[in-house]
């Protein structure tokens, strides 16, 4: 148990996953979906970033820091290339949603189907 | 029926994920960091920058920065596309 | 279009908004922020004026043909800086060492000089001018065609 | 390689070609054997079903999905079942991920 | 010469993504659509070469490392430390094959879009995209680093999903592009999310060093399920297919064969993360049989759903799925043997090398079936089959390069299909009977399927709407000549290409040191 108060961050990176999971299957509205992705995105970007912290480090910028340790940077570059990908990505989303409301007048995704089968 | 077997497998994937972040190192003491201090030691030598996050996106994560613009440009170009004034005689579905 | 007030208002922030992105840009090798943060900024400039404003007032201003240029511009600013390091290896710092910004800081904790960093302050502008153009891109032609207009060709 | 250097197997790809190639002399040979004086748009082409009326031109092709009707009409159950998967609803794309995703990992934890 | 060598796959990637850059402004000057067209081929051409000669390179010397940054391009790891720091591209044989496929499939792609495209609105960002989509696949294929083979999936899936919703205008194009970025989107998730768990065990990120330094615990069998069901669901195996038929029915020609190949570079990585991320750690037999069974599946189910469509496209879609399974097939009855050297050696690796060539060999025939399809659409403006009629009498190269394609994806002996085939086959009736014979059912249910499409469509009395109904320009006559070509030489020379590119991939695939060492190699 008491792993769980020393992992805190990263079981809350799960949990956000696990939500956005159930989010993602049982919500039909398209925005709620991509809302759904959005917050899976944040799950991974927080447990990416939690892990390069450490105990009482500094952020790691030479200008003017006082002494002590610097987190690791690597996961801090990951978290911002990760961050601008899923910008990008929802950005997409949600021009194909303004455009099937467009053509179909619905954005539930069973009625707004054409293809199945 | 959908909603029970959807819970069922939602509740096994969340309980693996939730057990497998309790095995990760210790929040704030992450171990094995040998990469991170050779870019935090040797950040301002070898690029000149004081930031090192700055450092390791522009220089030795370079090609990740290069895609990250790649795709920034990638999806600005497929939404000008996709909201292209278009002749409106192919019609509908 | 909003009332009186608030497009006055607008108009004056926008500069400051505006400055405050630029100088995120051109620190991003020694503070926090750089060139996708930095065009963030400016961009929640241009969603300000956009609401402040109508799109099709906006639309008068901003050319699409321009948005476009500059974006491609920034991209490939961004891939020749990468190539002109080709004669050691692709993305090799060129920079280091040479009269524009190759100054080394002391190692350790310092006050910061601005020219400093290689090719990386450079890099950073290049980021900010293709995320500015293209985000102000999107913004724009998604706000253009919610009301049923498309931006030209 | 020992496999798929066939030598001269009846399946070597050098003799299907000879084979084709023969096979389209023969098809040429038989097609000049055929009636020479033949005339488009005379009533020599027209279709003669024993003094029937001939059908127009849609109602004679026979049309995809009628073809291999008795396949599918046999199998009706199996398709059935299988397109019921098949809803084209993309949530239950992604409730098929999050099941194998579960089962996969489960697999992997307990004999990987 | 040696310059270009050594740097041939940065600019194998770089070039493209330059092209996409400019094509923009090159579109907006004067006589910029003439400008463009010739701009894109020529850029494409060079490309073309660098990938021979790095070809050539690659299987004549071995593995060729390129770090970026820093002072020599093979110097992976700083002097006097232990672990890789920069991004590295890591090119084997396997990713030399990869290379090879889309290099082909997308010359041919972009040949036929030239006249397809006439006429189109936004053609400048449909270029652009087409490179971006190239890029992304080729730095998927070359790449040596766990994040940035996340940050390529993305280009190449945003990239794909774009195109796919291309006509916008029709509600079907736009829901398959929306259903391939949403699945896109959540796998690449998945990845990245894997990517963080290795990262946090070993705090480096290049595949080679993961590799050196894996310990097979939990938390690594957890991230091997991600990545693996992320990627299962990438190149549309069986249960996570559905979305496949979807978004390639509705993709316009010239670049469903390219969306089709970037599921191919999914199976690479796929591939890569197993057999060299993995390697030696896993039970190969569990997981083995696990691909064995997604496989089957695969070929039984997408083969069985293709009878059954009544939209051209569609079927095809669904043969690509089952035509997957044979690939994992073949490479899975290798990965179950692997660790058995007699039966690795007495079949194992020859049905690695049929798994193998089935990628190549299915890429070009399918891409040549859906040029044809899409060529049947912009003549007809419809996919439905029951719609279509006596198009034979018209479109008579249309009709040749779909028979042979035809030929080719049910396995008929001069083509390559049949190569392929044969050697799946053949090695899996040493392994396992029952699925050699499941093979064989499948591919002749192919050969019905095809031959239904094309009685329906190609023959039959001439329906009237069709009678004016015109051969298709030149351009795209000649990208689906290309891949015809291709097609007819693989099938008569299958040994010389099992040779040459197939082989060196699977003893890329195989010897997983060696790909650790080329990065490693001066690590104690």
């Amino acid at each position: 148990m008491e792993n769980i108060a020393d992992n805190f961050p990263f079981v809350a990176s799960a949990l956000l996953l696990a939500v956005a999971f159930y989010i993602v299957i049982f919500r039909k509205n398209l925005i709620k979906l991509i809302m759904g992705i959005a917050m899976m995105a944040s799950g991974v970007n927080l447990f990416i970033v939690a892990l390069g912290y450490r105990t009482g480090g500094n952020a790691p910028i030479y200008t003017d820091v006082p002494p002590g340790p610097m987190v690791l940077s690597v996961p801090q570059a990951l978290t911002l290339t990760s961050i601008v990908i899923n910008v990008a990505v929802l950005a997409l989303m949600l021009t194909m949603v303004i455009h099937t409301y467009r053509n179909t007048g619905d954005i539930d995704s069973e009625k707004s189907r054409k293809l199945k089968g | 029926m959908r909603r029970a077997i959807g819970l069922i497998l939602l509740l096994v994937l969340a309980a693996f994920l939730v057990s497998g972040m309790l095995l990760v190192h210790p929040f704030g003491a992450p171990y094995p960091t040998d990469m991170d201090d050779y870019i935090i030691e040797n950040a301002q030598n070898q690029t000149g920058s004081n930031s090192v996050v700055a450092s390791v996106v522009f220089d030795y994560r370079g090609l990740d920065t290069l895609g990250e613009a790649t795709i920034l440009f990638t999806a600005v170009t497929g939404v000008l596309l996709l909201l292209r004034a278009q002749k409106r005689k192919e019609g509908g579905s | 279009m909003l009332s009186k007030i608030v497009r006055t208002v607008a108009n004056q922030l926008v500069l400051f908004i505006l400055i405050f992105g630029l100088y995120v840009i051109a620190h991003g090798h020694l503070t926090p922020g750089g060139g996708f943060q930095g065009g963030a900024v400016v961009v929640s400039g241009v969603v300000m004026l956009l609401v402040a404003f109508s799109s099709q007032d906006l639309k008068k201003s901003v050319r699409e043909r321009v948005l476009s240029i500059m974006e491609s511009t920034g991209a490939l600013i961004f891939a020749i800086l990468g190539f002109a390091g080709l004669g050691t290896v692709f993305f090799y710092n060129f920079l280091v060492g040479s009269p524009i910004f190759g100054r080394i800081p002391p190692t350790g904790p310092n006050s910061g000089d601005f020219w400093t960093g290689g090719f990386i302050p450079l890099m950073n502008f290049a980021v900010g001018l293709k995320v500015i153009a293209g985000l102000s891109a999107v913004v724009l032609a998604i706000a253009l065609f919610a009301r049923g207009e498309e931006m030209e060709e | 390689m020992s496999v798929i250097g066939y030598g001269y197997a009846v399946w070597a790809p050098l003799i299907w070609i000879v084979v084709l190639v023969v096979i389209g002399v023969m098809v040429l040979v038989w097609r000049n054997r055929g009636q020479k004086g033949y005339k488009k748009g005379t009533a020599q082409t027209d279709i003669f079903l024993s003094g029937a009326r001939v059908p127009p031109e849609e109602q004679r092709h026979v049309k995809s999905e009628n073809i291999y009707w008795g396949f599918f009409e046999s199998l009706k159950e199996l398709y059935s079942g299988m397109m019921k998967p098949h809803t084209g609803i993309v949530n239950d794309y992604l409730l098929w991920l999050v099941g194998v995703l579960a089962i996969a990992i489960l697999i992997l934890v307990v004999a990987g | 010469m040696d310059f270009l060598v050594t740097n041939a796959p940065i600019l194998i990637v770089a070039l493209p993504l330059v092209a996409a850059f400019a094509i923009p402004l090159i579109s907006l000057s004067r006589g910029g659509d003439r400008g463009r067209n010739v701009f894109s081929l020529a850029i494409l051409g060079l490309i073309v070469f660098l990938v021979a000669i790095l070809a050539r390179d690659v299987h004549a010397v071995g593995i060729r490392v390129y770090t970026f940054g820093a002072t020599a391009a093979e110097l992976a790891i700083p002097h006097g430390y232990t672990v890789p720091v920069r991004i590295i591209f890591e090119v084997d044989g396997m990713s030399i094959f990869m290379g090879l496929v889309i290099t082909i499939v997308a010359l041919a792609s972009l040949i036929y879009s030239l006249h397809f495209m006439k006429g189109q609105t936004g053609q400048a960002r449909f270029y652009s995209l087409m490179f971006l989509l190239y890029a992304g696949m080729m730095g998927l294929a070359f790449t040596g680093d766990m994040f940035n083979l996340f940050v390529f999936l993305e280009i190449a899936s945003i990239a794909g999903a774009a195109l796919a919703a291309y006509r916008t205008n029709r509600a079907d194009a736009v829901e398959g592009g929306f259903k391939y970025i949403v699945i896109s989107a959540i796998s690449a998730l998945l990845v990245l999310f894997a990517i963080g768990i290795l990262y946090a065990q070993y705090n480096v990120l290049s595949i080679a060093a993961i590799a050196h330094f894996m310990q097979h615990t939990t938390l690594d069998m957890i991230a091997l399920g991600l990545l693996a069901i992320a990627l299962v669901m990438k190149l549309a195996g069986v249960p996570l297919h559905m979305w496949a038929p979807d978004t390639y029915t509705v993709a316009p020609a010239g670049t469903t064969p390219m969306i089709l190949a970037a599921s191919y570079t999914s199976m690479y990585a796929l591939y890569r993360v197993t057999f060299t991320l993995y390697g030696g750690l896993i039970n190969t037999t569990t997981i083995g049989w696990i691909v064995i069974i997604v496989g089957v599946l695969s070929m039984f189910i997408g083969v069985m759903m293709a009878v059954h469509q009544t939209d051209i496209k569609r079927m095809m879609a669904y043969h690509a799925i089952s035509q997957g399974g044979y690939m994992l097939l073949g490479v899975g009855v290798g990965l179950a043997v692997i660790t058995n050297p007699a039966a690795l050696a007495n079949y194992g690796r020859d049905a690695m090398n049929g798994g193998i060539f089935h990628i190549i060999n299915h890429v070009f025939y399918k891409a040549l079936l859906f040029m044809t399809a899409e060529a049947i659409f912009f003549r007809i403006g419809t996919r439905d089959t029951n719609k279509m009629g006596g198009l034979a009498r018209n479109m008579k190269w249309t009709a040749a390069f779909y028979v042979i394609g035809a030929l080719a994806i049910s396995g008929i002996p001069p083509f390559n299909g049949f190569a392929s085939k044969l050697l799946i086959y053949e090695t899996v009736l040493k392994f396992s009977p029952v699925l050699s014979v499941i093979a064989m059912f499948v591919s002749l249910v192919t050969l019905a399927s095809f031959t239904k499409v094309f009685y329906a469509a190609f023959t039959g009395p001439e329906l009237p709407a069709y009678k004016k109904v015109k051969e298709v320009p030149k351009s795209m006559i000649i990208g689906m000549s290309i891949l015809a070509a291709f097609i007819i030489f693989f099938g008569i020379f299958p040994g010389l290409i099992v040779n040459t590119i197939v082989a060196p991939a699977t003893n890329a695939l195989i010897d997983q040191a060696g790909y650790i060492n080329a990065v490693m190699g001066a690590v104690p």
